[in-house]
Formats: structure tokens, C-alpha cells, sequence
């Protein structure tokens, strides 16, 4: 049984770089920070260290933070700049009972996370659906479809906020 | 010309009819059908010389077995679906050649048999002669065969096992 | 000489029997042994995730019964834990113990739907008709509750929409000395069919390592061999106070996590439901169970992720408030999201009959994966 | 007996075959067909706890009429790439096959439609039609899931057929007919006389035939069922794997010939149960008939007790259906190839010795 603080402090240790920061005092939940490009590595440790054991990954969600300028046209259509999209990395210990909340940030423009399928075989699916609706690139990942959407969505990425639906879908109107 | 005859030149023409289009269609599936047609033609004529025994046994050896074997022997060496399924014509002239000559040592024959017209009527079963014939004057040929059939069929199942 | 062979590809759905909703599964067969499957979802997708973003916190709950929608009860009890937490609620004991019991009685009906489609799905379709005759009669307790026999926005954040009918506890119980019987009944009809063993053990067999690996949750990880059930390992509203046991996977049949063991698991589930819900009839205290429900659910900034053992596996809600009225975020993890991933790791080198015997025993509910 | 009072009638051999061949058809498989179904519908119901049809007619006996009345209105729907004339011809194929069998099924001493000596032989042959015509049906539809269940039809109802035949060669052992007359014949007097029950030898050779006659039985009567594709062999229209096998893509009377062809054969299969092990047309008990000294009585009560049985066959095959799940593919064969054929041959064996002793 390890607390996130306890965890965050060897993680700091050991991948110095990777490990940006603890947000603490978030109400209900702490989360530790991490490097995007570093996240298989810390992964890969806190799966097989034998103090952690990390062999379950719960939930791994994809949230756009909404914190980017909304500008607004002439024309009246709206164009959103900056901001940052995360993904939440919900880990527990099956064999341990203990549970961590990792997170990484990138930014909107150029949204890529190592994947952490290689890791756990769950994170296959919930990362397609990350980037499926956040458009998420995640690097590594075997086979990075849409899942959710059709095949040839080409509206962008309906869970971003900034997300317009389309007047037509292949020639046919959508309904409202 | 009395009923019989009509059902005889009825199966005679499906017979031969079919065995036509098994040659000329392009359609392997449907020469498989086709000939099924024409076994099945085959047996009806059988019925007719009342050599029953021989007609149903020409319905579940050709008919129920071989004609099966065809179409999976067709289905599983093609593409099953989307896929016409045909054959080309090779080498045209040889095959006239050869089919012509056939054809004409088989004509003459024919012509040149003098065929003898046994008086007296058919057997109303066959099945009890034959039985009787199979199972004593013609014993050792039929175990003989049996024997051939069976090492076939080991041979088979370990060919099919390797 | 090596014969050539083509590979055909098979699309089982979206439009099939036996794939529970519009599924499509892309077999690449040879003869019919499976080479690969690849399963293709999103068709049922309605943007849950989506709608949650534009309305306040209590009228997401309808939107929740229609993700899991045999097991409505479960999704709204998750989804109220859920922003309990965030609010920082305690909920009247009264509430709990109804929790409980509807929880419970909705696991049975829906372990029910699961077993009778798996009987129907290897042929057997009377085993269908008697499950889904037992489930009518909890779908009954559950209309005499709420007014709802499938979708019931029963369970509020703070507490539940009605108190109980005075006629229903005398009824539940009535009910468990009805049901219990019927357990043997269905064992005797299905579990030990030899024809049906057959079908299902050794078939699909799904190691704990992989099982973990992959995310599995629920019944089909316990299947797998591990004694892993949330409402004893990470226990939530009142189930620490209750005596049950956690059924596993023993391959009994075969081997340890096959179809048969996945199965079976649901079987012996409803009877550890059945002694819960006694449990809970007989320590149900008195109380209002709408006292706690606040007026306005405007939860502080911050994020919580909260997960209930809904019966097919771990039922996750991730939601993140940054003050308003509306949650900013709600990520469900599903189940059966997360279960039907193993589905190409199942079937490879079975045959096409043991594909639907596998996403039988996975028991997966397409609302869910899609949401 | 039927054929010589219609040569009486007509006078002429021709209408009287013609009109004879169209006897079964008429007066029994299309009742029957509508009477099975909805014996299947009320069978199923009840084993599962509800009532089934109850709105047609009293207790849905009406049903299937109806049901027939909207099949034949039905839009005839013929899929765009299918092999139009096969697609066409299949379910004609399939009924010509099963409808043929019923030639030689003794319903009484009167009334069979041709009395020959290979009457056992004869229906398992042309039951090889009915797989063409299954096969035609499944690759004339252009679909995989109607030809993987034709394939799968061809090869188990080819495999079927040999532990059928080696149960039949028993029989013909013990009795030396293949004529399915003559066998109910032999069956005469009371039920103890029944094959099944050792045949109509006496003394201790009976008894020891009885073992083998009821390994026999059952050896062929799971051989028909899986002949005529019902559950638990039903996997060539496995509803849950191949949406509904050969037959997905009919509809219409298309769909209806096939239905029809499929109760007329379990019919037929269970006939030949009947007529080989369970004494044929032959009263258990006796007849009335002789009792009260009127002749034409005895048909009347044999036809009675022939399709007594065989509709009691026709009822555990539901029973069956309506029970058990279903088997798997390779597990299908395996069981043909290990279990039946084996111990039909050995039963034959045993058989064989007994008689020659």
C-alpha cells in the first residue's frame, strides 16, 4: 500500500526528467504529472517493479482542458488557439491494492503521447478511443483507427470543445 | 409407341441432353449439376430394363457420393463467392481429332454388332439372384474386392493423416 | 506439393443472431477455423460522453440507463457514488441498504440474460425462456418500485427517487424462495448438459496473467482464477457489512478460465446476490430516503474517478467538475468496452461455433461499448 | 391394394400410378406438415412455460394455415448475384427428394405407394437428393453463410448415411429383406414380435438379440436426426452461427417448400424407425378389426398405428430439440467417426454371429 506521494518521490528519483510534478490537494484526487514522451518508461517501471506491481489499468481517459483563446471571426465561425489536451492514466495494483492517477499534457496543435499498449493490452482500445475523440496521436500504437466514429469521420474530433457537428455526413444531411 | 416408351425417350433425352451441356457449359458448378442430372437420367433408364438393385445403386454411389465429392472437390479449389467460376477451351483441334475417332470406332461398332433379341421376361426383382450369385458363385471376387477397398481406405485415411 | 489456400473473410454482423446488438466481428477464417478476428464497434455510438458536457448532474442519470441497459440500476448507483464524492455527501443508511438491493437484484436479471443468451447462442433455447421468466419477475419488483421495468432513474445523487412499496420486501423475499429452485432447475437443464460442457469447456481459455494484462474485469476475470470483486476489494456503500463469497473459476469442466468457468461463475453469482439481498431485507433500517438529495448539485472544481462491480466487470466513471452546474467531463469505463478487446485473442485457432460460445461467455452489452 | 382399386376405378395404369403417386402428398404430407408445425410451436411452448399461438382459431390451431396464407403471399425474392436458375431449382430439388422417400413407406398393409424389395435402400438413396438440392441452394445463393451451412449439411448427412446403413444391413441380416412390407409383416402379432425387441424368433436367441437391437436403435435413430439437420445436429442452419444456414436468403414459397420438405423428412426418418424397429404398421395390441371379425377395419387401424408412431417420433425429435444445445462441427463428425460407426460394426459383427450360430 503505497500513497501517490510516496510513489511520486521514487518516481522523481529515478526518471528526474520524465516526472514533472505532483498536483496534490486537488479535491478528491492527486495525480502525479508526467512527460508524454517519457510515459512508457515510467509505465514499464511501475508495472514490473515488484514494489509497485501496477498490473491493472483501469481507465485511461482523454480530457480537453478548454483553456486555449477562443477568437471569433468576421464570418461569424470560431477558432480556438493554444490549449492543452490530457490524458488520465487511472493504475491499480490487482496483487498490492493500491492505486495511482497519472496524467500528461500536451499540446493541441501537436497532441502525441507514447503509448502505453505495450504496456497493458487494455490501453489498446481506450487509446483509440482517445484518439477517436480528442484526436490523441498516440506514438507506437499498433493500430490507431477511430473506433467509435465511422471509419471516415472527417468532421475532426467531436469530445474537443471547440467541436462544430457537420451540416452533412457523406451527402446526407444530418439531423439536427 | 406406349407409355413406357415415352418415359424411356424421356430420360433417354435428359441423359444425353445433360451430358451435352456438361461438356459445352462454362460453368463448373453447373457441368456438376448437370451431370447429376445425367446420373440421375442413367438411373431412371435402369428402373426402366427393371434392374432395380443397379439403379439405386447407381443413385446413392454416383448420385449421393461422387457428384458430392465433385462440388467440394469445385468449391474448395476456387474462390467461393463473387467469383464466376469458368473454363477456358484448350487446344480445340486435338480434342475434335480425338473425339472424332472415338466417336467413329464406337458408330461403327454399333453398326457392325449383330445384336441378339432374348426372348422371354425380365426377372421382377433382381436383388434375390444377385444376392444369391454374389454371396456363392462369385464369392471370391466379391471378398477380394472387399479387401481391395478396404486397404484403399486405410491407405487413404493414412495418407490424409501425414 | 502444399496445396494453395485463400483465406476468407467473414463478417459476422452487424446484423447477426448471436453477436447481442449491432456488433460486427471480421473473421478471417481458414476453412472454418478463426485466424484472426477483428471486431468493429460504434454502431449504437450516441455521444454520452458528449451529451454529459450540456446538462447539470442529475440529468445525466436517464442518459446513464441506456449505456448498460440490463443493468440500468447498477450504471445509476455508480454514477451516483460517483458524484457523492465529488460533493462530499453522506447518504442516509436507508438508502445504501435500497442501493444494495436493487444492485443486487439487477446483477441476477442481468447474470440471467447472460445465461439464457448463452444457452440460446449453443442452441438451447428453452433455458432463454425459463431465465427470462425469472427476470420478469424482478423487472415486476423493479416496476413496483419505480415505475420502470428496463430504464429507471431510481437512484439519485443523495438518495433514490421513491422509498420502497410497502408490498416489497414481503415480495423480494417471496421471490428468493421462488428463485433459488430455479438455479438447480437451470443447472440441471444446461450447466451439466454433457452436449453443452462440451461445447464450452476448454474453449476460449483465457489465462489470469493475460486476463489482467488486458483489462478484464468482472466474472470473466474471477473465471480466470483470482478471488477480485470490488464490492470486497475496494468496497463502496455498505457492502462491507454483508457475508458473501466470491465465486471463482476452478475448471471444473476443463480448464481453469474457459467458457464453461465464465459461465458458471454468473450461476453461482446469483446465489451470493440472492443471500445479499437477504441480508439486506433483514438489516434494512428505517429512514427518509430522499432527505439527503441536495437542490442544487454544483460540485467544487476537481475530479474523481469512482468504480462500482457492476455485473459484467468494472464500471469506472471518471468525472471532472470545474465548478458549474455541468459535470466537465464524464469518461464511463465500460466493461464490456474493456472485456470485448480479448476477443481476438480468444478466438484465434478455434472454429466459427466456438466464436459466438466465446462472445457469449464475455456477456457483453452493446450500449455500453458504444455509449 | 390402393393401386388395384384405382386401376378398378380408372382403368387405365397410368392415372391410376399418377393419382397413387399423389396420395402421400395430398393425404398425408401437407396435413401433416401443418399439423407438425404447429405441434412443433405448442410442444416448444409448453416445455418452456408459456402457451405459444392461442389467437388463431381455439388454442391457435389455426396458426399454420395462417402462417401458409402469408408465406404464399409473400414477396418472392430472388438475391441480385445469385445463380438464378440453381437458386430456383434447389428448393424443388430438396422437396423432390424428400417427397420421393415417401414411395416406399408402408402406412399400411393397403396403402404404399410401391411395394419394392428395396424399399429401405431406396429412401436412404434418394435422401441424397435432398443434399444436392441443400448444396445447390447454398452456393445458388451466393452468400458464406448459406454455403459454409450447405457444406457443412453435405458432409453430415454423407457421414450419417453409414451408420443408418450399417444398422440397416443388421436388420437385413436377421431378416434377409430390405422390403419394408415384408419387414412389418414379419413384425406381426404383438409388440413382443417387434424388432426391438429381438424380432419375431423365439426362445433364447431372442434375448440375445435384444441388447443389439436396442444399441441399433439408438445408433439410428441419432443417425436420422442428424439427417434431417434437427438439434442437436442442426448445425448446417445453426440460427446462431450461419443466421439460418442453406435457406437464409429464401423467402416466400420458396421458403415454404423447404419447410415443408424439412418436416416431410422428419416424417420419413422416423417412418423408417418405426417401420424397422418398432414393428411398422403392426398394432401393438392387437386389432379390433380381427376381434370383431371386419376385414377392411385392419388397414384403417394399421395406418392409424403407423402414423401414431411415427408422429411419436416426430414428437421426441422436437423434445430433443427443445432440450439440448447444440453440438460443434468437429465435434459432429467425431461423433459419427469415433462413436456410431464403430459400434455399428461391431454390432453388426455380433449380430452376424448370433445369426450364423
Amino acid at each position: 500500500m503505497k500513497t501517490t506521494e510516496d510513489i511520486f518521490n521514487i518516481l522523481k528519483i529515478k526518471f528526474a526528467d520524465a516526472v514533472i510534478e505532483l498536483k496534490a490537494g486537488v479535491p478528491t484526487e492527486d495525480y502525479i504529472l508526467i512527460n508524454p514522451f517519457e510515459l512508457d518508461k515510467v509505465c514499464t517501471f511501475l508495472k514490473n517493479s515488484d514494489d509497485y506491481k501496477f498490473d491493472n489499468m483501469m481507465n485511461l481517459s482523454g480530457v480537453d482542458n478548454a483553456n486555449g483563446k477562443k477568437t471569433t471571426s468576421e464570418d461569424g465561425t470560431h477558432k480556438t488557439e493554444g490549449g492543452t489536451l490530457s490524458v488520465f492514466y487511472h493504475l491499480e495494483s490487482i496483487s498490492l491494492k493500491h492505486k495511482i492517477t497519472l496524467a500528461v499534457t500536451v499540446s493541441i496543435e501537436k497532441p502525441e503521447v507514447t503509448s502505453v499498449s505495450e504496456v497493458w493490452r487494455s490501453a489498446d482500445w481506450h487509446e483509440r478511443e482517445a484518439f477517436d475523440m480528442f484526436g490523441i496521436i498516440f506514438l507506437n500504437h499498433p493500430d490507431l483507427r477511430r473506433i467509435l466514429m465511422p471509419y471516415d469521420w472527417e468532421a475532426g474530433y467531436p469530445l474537443r470543445k471547440d467541436y462544430e457537428s457537420p451540416e452533412f455526413y457523406q451527402g446526407m444531411k444530418v439531423p439536427y | 409407341m406406349n407409355i413406357y416408351d415415352i418415359i424411356f425417350y424421356i430420360f433417354a433425352l435428359a441423359t444425353v441432353g445433360s451430358a451435352f451441356m456438361v461438356v459445352t457449359t462454362r460453368n463448373i458448378v453447373h457441368a456438376a449439376f448437370y451431370l447429376l442430372l445425367t446420373f440421375f437420367g442413367v438411373t431412371g433408364i435402369y428402373v426402366l430394363l427393371t434392374a432395380d438393385f443397379v439403379a439405386i445403386v447407381q443413385l446413392v454411389v454416383y448420385v449421393g457420393g461422387i457428384l458430392i465429392l465433385l462440388i467440394f472437390g469445385v468449391m474448395l479449389t476456387n474462390k467461393i463467392t463473387n467469383v464466376q467460376i469458368k473454363t477456358g477451351s484448350l487446344q480445340l483441334f486435338p480434342a475434335a481429332i480425338g473425339v472424332g475417332l472415338f466417336a467413329g470406332i464406337l458408330v461403327s461398332a454399333l453398326l457392325n454388332t449383330e445384336w441378339k433379341t432374348a426372348a422371354g421376361e425380365a426377372p421382377k426383382t433382381t436383388l434375390n439372384g444377385l444376392g444369391f450369385l454374389l454371396m456363392n458363385e462369385y464369392i471370391i471376387v466379391f471378398e477380394v474386392l472387399g479387401v481391395l477397398l478396404l486397404v484403399a481406405l486405410v491407405g487413404a485415411a493414412s495418407i490424409a493423416r501425414k | 506439393m502444399p496445396l494453395k489456400t485463400e483465406e476468407m473473410v467473414l463478417n459476422m454482423g452487424p446484423q447477426h443472431p448471436s453477436t447481442h446488438g449491432v456488433l460486427r466481428l471480421e473473421l478471417q477464417l481458414e476453412g472454418e477455423i478463426i485466424k484472426a478476428v477483428k471486431p468493429h464497434i460504434g454502431y449504437l455510438h450516441r455521444c454520452f460522453e458528449k451529451h454529459t458536457e450540456v446538462m447539470t448532474y442529475p440529468q445525466v442519470i436517464p442518459y446513464v440507463d441506456r449505456m448498460d441497459y440490463l443493468a440500468s440500476m447498477y450504471n445509476e448507483f455508480g454514477y451516483a457514488i460517483a458524484v457523492e464524492k465529488l460533493l462530499g455527501i453522506e447518504v442516509p443508511e436507508r438508502v445504501d441498504f435500497i442501493r444494495v438491493i436493487m444492485g443486487e437484484l439487477q446483477r441476477i436479471a442481468s447474470h440471467l440474460v447472460a445465461i439464457g443468451t448463452y444457452g440460446a447462442d449453443l442452441g438451447a433455447f428453452t433455458p432463454f425462456l425459463f431465465a427470462f421468466r425469472d427476470r420478469e419477475k424482478i423487472l415486476s419488483l423493479f416496476e413496483m418500485t419505480c415505475g420502470g421495468r428496463l430504464l429507471y432513474n431510481y437512484i439519485w445523487v443523495g438518495g433514490v427517487s421513491h422509498d420502497l412499496h410497502p408490498d416489497f420486501v414481503r415480495l423480494t423475499r417471496e421471490f428468493i424462495s421462488y428463485f433459488r429452485p430455479n438455479i438447480k432447475e437451470m443447472n440441471e437443464l444446461l450447466s451439466f448438459n454433457k452436449i453443452f460442457v462440451e461445447r464450452t469447456a476448454n474453449v476460449g481459455i483465457l489465462p489470469l496473467d493475460t486476463a489482467i494484462n488486458f483489462g478484464i474485469s468482472g466474472p470473466n476475470l474471477r473465471a480466470s482464477g483470482i478471488k477480485w470483486d470490488l464490492r470486497r476489494d475496494d468496497p463502496y456503500s455498505v457492502y462491507n457489512r454483508f457475508d458473501f463469497e466470491i465465486p471463482i473459476g476452478d475448471g471444473r469442466m476443463g480448464t481453469v478460465g474457459d467458457c464453461w468457468d465464465r459461465y458458471f461463475i454468473r450461476i453461482l453469482e446469483m446465489e451470493e446476490s440472492l443471500k445479499i439481498i437477504e441480508q439486506a431485507l433483514d438489516q434494512l433500517p428505517e429512514g427518509d430516503v430522499t432527505s439527503a438529495i441536495p437542490k442544487r448539485i454544483k460540485p467544487p472544481v476537481g475530479q474523481v474517478y469512482t468504480r462500482v462491480e457492476n455485473p459484467r466487470g468494472e464500471l469506472g466513471y471518471f468525472i471532472i467538475s470545474n465548478g458549474s452546474l455541468n459535470p466537465f467531463r464524464v469518461k464511463v469505463r465500460a466493461p464490456s468496452f474493456v472485456n470485448l478487446g480479448i476477443m481476438d485473442e480468444l478466438c484465434r485457432g478455434h472454429m466459427i461455433a466456438d466464436v459466438i460460445a466465446i462472445l457469449g461467455s464475455i456477456d457483453i452489452v452493446l450500449g455500453e461499448i458504444d455509449r | 391394394m390402393i393401386y388395384d382399386f384405382l386401376l378398378k376405378l380408372t382403368g387405365s395404369e397410368i392415372a391410376a400410378g399418377f393419382i397413387q403417386s399423389l396420395l402421400p402428398l395430398f393425404v398425408f404430407i401437407l396435413p401433416f406438415a401443418l399439423f407438425a408445425v404447429l405441434l412443433e410451436r405448442k410442444v416448444s411452448a409448453h416445455m418452456q412455460d408459456r402457451l405459444g399461438p392461442m389467437r388463431t382459431g381455439y388454442h391457435g390451431i389455426l396458426q399454420t394455415v395462417a402462417d401458409i396464407i402469408k408465406l404464399v403471399q409473400k414477396e418472392d425474392i430472388v438475391p441480385t448475384n445469385s445463380d438464378k436458375p440453381l437458386f430456383n431449382i434447389a428448393p424443388v430439388l430438396v422437396f423432390t427428394g424428400s417427397y420421393a422417400a415417401f414411395a416406399a413407406i408402408p402406412f399400411s398393409s393397403a396403402f404404399i405407394g410401391s411395394n419394392i424389395d428395396l424399399g429401405l435402400f431406396f429412401i436412404v438413396a434418394v435422401s441424397g437428393l435432398v443434399v444436392a438440392g441443400i448444396l445447390m441452394a447454398g452456393w445458388a445463393s451466393n452468400n458464406k453463410y448459406t454455403l459454409l451451412g450447405a457444406m457443412r449439411s453435405a458432409a453430415q448427412v454423407i457421414s450419417y448415411e453409414i451408420p443408418t446403413m450399417l444398422v440397416i444391413l443388421t436388420i437385413v441380416m436377421m431378416t434377409g429383406t430390405l422390403n419394408l412390407t415384408t419387414l412389418s409383416e414379419l413384425q406381426t402379432g404383438y409388440f413382443w414380435n417387434w424388432m426391438i425387441l429381438g424380432g419375431p424368433v423365439a426362445g433364447l436367441v431372442k434375448l440375445a438379440f435384444i441388447p443389439s437391437m436396442f444399441i441399433g436403435f439408438v445408433i439410428i435413430y441419432i443417425s436420422t436426426l442428424a439427417e434431417v439437420n434437427r438439434t442437436p445436429f442442426d448445425i448446417p442452419e445453426a440460427e446462431s452461427e450461419l443466421v439460418s444456414g442453406y435457406h437464409t436468403e429464401y423467402s416466400g414459397m420458396k421458403f415454404a417448400m423447404f419447410f415443408l420438405a424439412e418436416y416431410a423428412n422428419m416424417f420419413a426418418v422416423s417412418a423408417i424407425v418405426a417401420a424397422v424397429f418398432f414393428g411398422g404398421y403392426q398394432s401393438p395390441i392387437g386389432y379390433l378389426g380381427n376381434t370383431l371379425d371386419i376385414l377392411w377395419l385392419i388397414p384403417i387401424e394399421q395406418f392409424f398405428w403407423f402414423t401414431f408412431k411415427g408422429v411419436f417420433f416426430v414428437f421426441v425429435q422436437m423434445w430433443l430439440r427443445w432440450t439440448l444445445p447444440r453440438l460443434r462441427v468437429d465435434q459432429l463428425m467425431a461423433l459419427c467417426w469415433k462413436y456410431l460407426i464403430p459400434i455399428a460394426f461391431v454390432n453388426l459383427l455380433i449380430v452376424g454371429l448370433i445369426t450364423v450360430l
